[in-house]
């Protein structure tokens, strides 16, 4: 098990005061807070050798282009990719989606293509498929979904066909907590040739995912939300699909040569990373990388699930309120929806909020979703390796006063 | 420490009455004017129905989903707006923006906003301005057509 | 006048020790160092107040959008933008390229339109533009050049026709320190109807830049450059023209309604900011142009011009040594490259190098113009507001210990 | 700090000799390979051209723009395998990557590399190692077809 007082101390923001009340922050399938580490290593960074990358031969730009590289080996690491020249460095998760629409789907699917989603995705990935699907004549397609809401993959093992040319799905929902079963869906989707992408946002952050076992052609996550800084994602892709694709971003660094008339792309990844790269947050993604692999990827999975567990139990007994999605333990991680008969989220977020409870509020950029259960918006308690049951008790406590306060 | 007292203020019990019991929520079949103003950073929704004679607004129907704040304004708003000429809910309009902006507003502006003035509680909560806002957004998109 | 030693204490770097000597730092144009206000800025953000921005009710979240907009406002007010929404946040400036390119190009640049650039200009700005005008078949033209090796507006005003939709022009060459007549350029681009394009990499770090005066449609710059983070650059662009275009990227925050079939876009600036914006370095950004507006853009050009002027002289005085490009005092920034007979650009790095001096060498991400110069690559000393004139005595003294050497 | 004799180790004088007076550069007009090898990052550039006949390289040709450091390992390079069989150009090419990478290499390994060793003093300067293996990548690209 994991030492949760320990962790804490490593967090300079737990200690802060809202409201007057210490902090009890739930919102951290929105963004996670950072350890001293990742927030001393872009302070390193900027103090001591601050420099732009890959075309330097002095000091400084030689050490941040091995503090750089090194990094990217930490991310390869962390989800065990066969090598580092697959992992490109991009803004947020949201971009590399739209990298492989762009960059793998404006020449790969064609009039008549199926893309096969599910009905719990992020707007990331959805509107990508959406333009993309509009712009190149192809179907844009949704999982089937059983009598409890959960992904029907027998019913999709029927619906799949030769026309389907990619399956991208989340991992785990960001609304319900659900964890999909992406091992069967690759599966089925290598039966047919499709190419997969997994959008890992809530799952590399808190479970262990290695991409070599999922086997996924794709995978997209956001260092924000696990410990990294702003400003940071990534892409993993397999090398030889990778090295078949059109660049996306054209400009520095991307290139081999350029002259007046033509150009010739680098090598992976750098083939992916137009410009100066976002160096000191890159640096940063690997120190949290490493923060997290020395708490242990199982360790901190068994506690959100524990924490997820826990806040389900608890938010059921009360009686006006409601749990979205299935409350199975095995396939909930540490992210709880929940509505109340009567009274907005909003309301319940901002009186949280005088406690000092920090939840979501809203579409949880998933509307579709989140209409399907007849609501446009739903709170959300979302946990990480420093969060406490007795910050639930203090969730569940703040949630009868509100109750209490709007009879 | 913030207390659940403070509240009070921005949940005044005029609000949480309009929030339970809207006003003017029956969709009009005789309108002139319809709009749907929206917030997309949290998915609450204002549906504006107004019928506008002479110009005079002579029928009104606010029908939404949403906070306590973006859906009892909504419902105030109706009231203060009805029977209202466009030139005096055009007036209304910006009082409204001007009480929220903590600006100066004369007892003939405030008169004039009716009820509406009871919304003043966000203040303190800023983020809950845009919800208080929202209807009056919409508002805004039609009369600023006339 | 600046008062460089004063400065100079403000950015912990410049202490540093490079091989037992005094950090030489010469490398301006490739990225700039940064004061502690900025770094304290991300230090603070990340521990104080780290949260998502835009769609939360809870205390961190209210503060980190706050400044989150605070920043796009000293934005905005750094360059003169008319409204806050015309400031786009992006990775760097390669990516605001980008981002015209396929948004605003892909629907407008039709077949056999032309676009002109500059041969002066950075790969960033060249590619997009090569890429755009083969899949739209489009046509990609250069600049006249006169006998001086600048920019020949006269001619160019002879060559540009209602067939030219689009003039894209580097403010000032990241390889030979000229600036560019664009007051007159994009006069004539006005003329004609096109639209144009300012890549400010290198002017707006340097120099008082004020949009609305340039009346340029798009202008691009990366933050890294002017004292703020890596990983955040901005697109300034005319809000009519922004409002005109469809989106880039897809994803969340840039949405204003999603449904299994459709997605409706948000306002300006959110449309084109998809997924978790690059928080903390927007506000790094933020904070650096406020240091920059306290210090005084009209004094560090004017210390840069006196820089850059100097260093051509006292570089002239060495008999192998040659200048790139024009030498005139007017039309000059603190940018200086310069090639020697017969020893090659890196190992004139490597040995400055050796006594601290950090110059960039290699072609700049500018093939085609350093080649147009008979050579692959050449050494380049670039200056800042913390530069000082002893720093280029000692440049000087290493090229001739250089020159010993390799005798 | 750093003195200005640090560097010989880099520059020994055969690596400037090397530079000022490159072996082999004479571009071949019959010849059964050729490759061009480039630096993404800093433009230096090494063309090869090869005369394999049974097996063996008979004839070479190393051309080039760029430091000190990759067209002298190009020239020597040219030295170093001029009338080696394909099989021990494949050994020198890993040789010479051990070199560099500070692994133990023997006595025969080294001697077949000959005077391409004098590269070795680039391992204090890291960053420059790549300059050094810019030929000996080119020579990679061509081997790898047999
Ligand atoms: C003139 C010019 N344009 C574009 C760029 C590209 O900037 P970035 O690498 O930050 O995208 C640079 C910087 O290298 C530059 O100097
Ligand atoms: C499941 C999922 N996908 C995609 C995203 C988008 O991530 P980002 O905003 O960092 O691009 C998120 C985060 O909001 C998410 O939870």
């Amino acid at each position: 098990m994991i030492n949760t007082e320990k962790i804490r101390k490593d967090f300079p923001i737990l200690g802060e005061k809202v409201n007057g009340n210490d902090l009890v922050y739930l919102d951290n399938a929105a963004t996670s807070h950072k350890p001293k580490e990742v927030i001393n290593s872009l302070v390193e960074y900027y103090e001591k050798y601050n420099s732009n990358v890959h075309r330097g031969v002095h000091a400084l730009s030689i050490k941040a282009t091995d503090e750089f590289e090194k990094a990217r080996i930490s991310v390869q690491k962390f989800i065990n990719a066969k090598n580092s020249n697959e992992i490109i460095f991009t803004r947020n998760a949201s971009e590399s989606l739209n990298l492989i629409a762009y960059s793998w789907g404006k020449e790969n699917i064609k009039l008549g293509d199926e893309i096969f989603i599910t009905p719990f995705e992020h707007h990331s990935n959805i509107v990508p498929w959406q333009m993309l699907c509009k712009e190149n004549e192809a179907i844009l397609r949704y999982f089937p979904i059983d009598n409890n809401g959960d992904i029907d993959v027998d019913k999709f093992s029927k619906e799949i066909s030769n026309k389907t040319k990619m399956v991208s799905i989340t991992h785990m929902s960001n609304v319900l907590g659900t964890v999909l079963p992406i091992d069967k869906i690759i599966e089925l989707a290598k039966k047919y040739n499709a190419v997969t992408v997994v959008d890992a946002c809530q799952s590399v952050p808190h479970m262990p995912v290695d991409v070599q076992k999922i086997d996924s052609d794709f995978l997209c996550f956001s260092g924000h939300k696990m410990l990294g800084p702003t400003g940071i994602g990534v892409l993993h892709g397999k090398e030889d699909i990778l090295n078949n694709m059109s660049p996306f971003l054209y400009g520095g660094d991307m290139i081999s040569s350029v002259t007046y008339e033509d150009s010739k792309w680098n090598d992976l990844p750098y083939k992916f990373e137009a410009g100066t790269p976002n160096i000191a947050d890159s640096i940063g993604l690997g120190t949290a990388c490493e923060y997290l692999t020395k708490v242990g990827m199982d360790n901190i999975w068994k506690h959100e699930m524990e924490l997820g567990q826990y806040a389900v139990e608890e938010i059921s007994k009360l009686e006006n309120f409601k749990i979205l999605g299935n409350k199975s333990k095995e396939l909930r991680g540490g992210v709880v929806s929940f509505i109340h008969d009567s009274i907005h989220p909003h309301d319940i977020g901002s009186l949280l909020d005088g406690f000092g409870i920090a939840i979501r509020t809203g579409h949880h950029c998933a509307m579709p979703l989140v209409r399907s259960y007849g609501v446009v918006a739903a709170s959300r308690a979302s946990f990480y390796l420093y969060n406490k049951k007795d910050e639930i008790d203090k969730l569940v406590e703040g949630l009868k006063k509100v109750e209490e306060y709007f009879k | 420490m913030r207390e659940l007292s403070d509240f009070d203020e921005m949940y005044q019990e005029v609000i949480i009455d309009h929030y339970k019991n809207p006003r003017n929520k029956a969709k009009l079949t005789n309108f002139t004017e319809e709009t749907l103003s929206h917030n997309p950073f949290c998915g609450d929704e204002i549906e504006l129905q107004l019928l506008i004679e002479d110009g005079v607004i002579s029928n009104v129907s606010v029908d939404g989903r949403g906070c306590a704040i973006s859906q009892s304004s909504g419902s105030l708003l109706s009231e203060t707006i009805l029977g209202k000429t466009i030139d005096q809910a055009k007036i209304d309009n910006n009082s409204m923006r001007s009480l929220l902006k903590d600006e100066d507003l004369d007892d003939k502006h405030l008169d004039s906003l009716a009820d509406s003035t009871m919304i003043e509680g966000v203040k303190k909560f800023p983020v809950r301005i845009k919800c208080a806002l929202l209807s009056w957004s919409a508002l805004s998109d039609i009369l600023n057509n006339y």
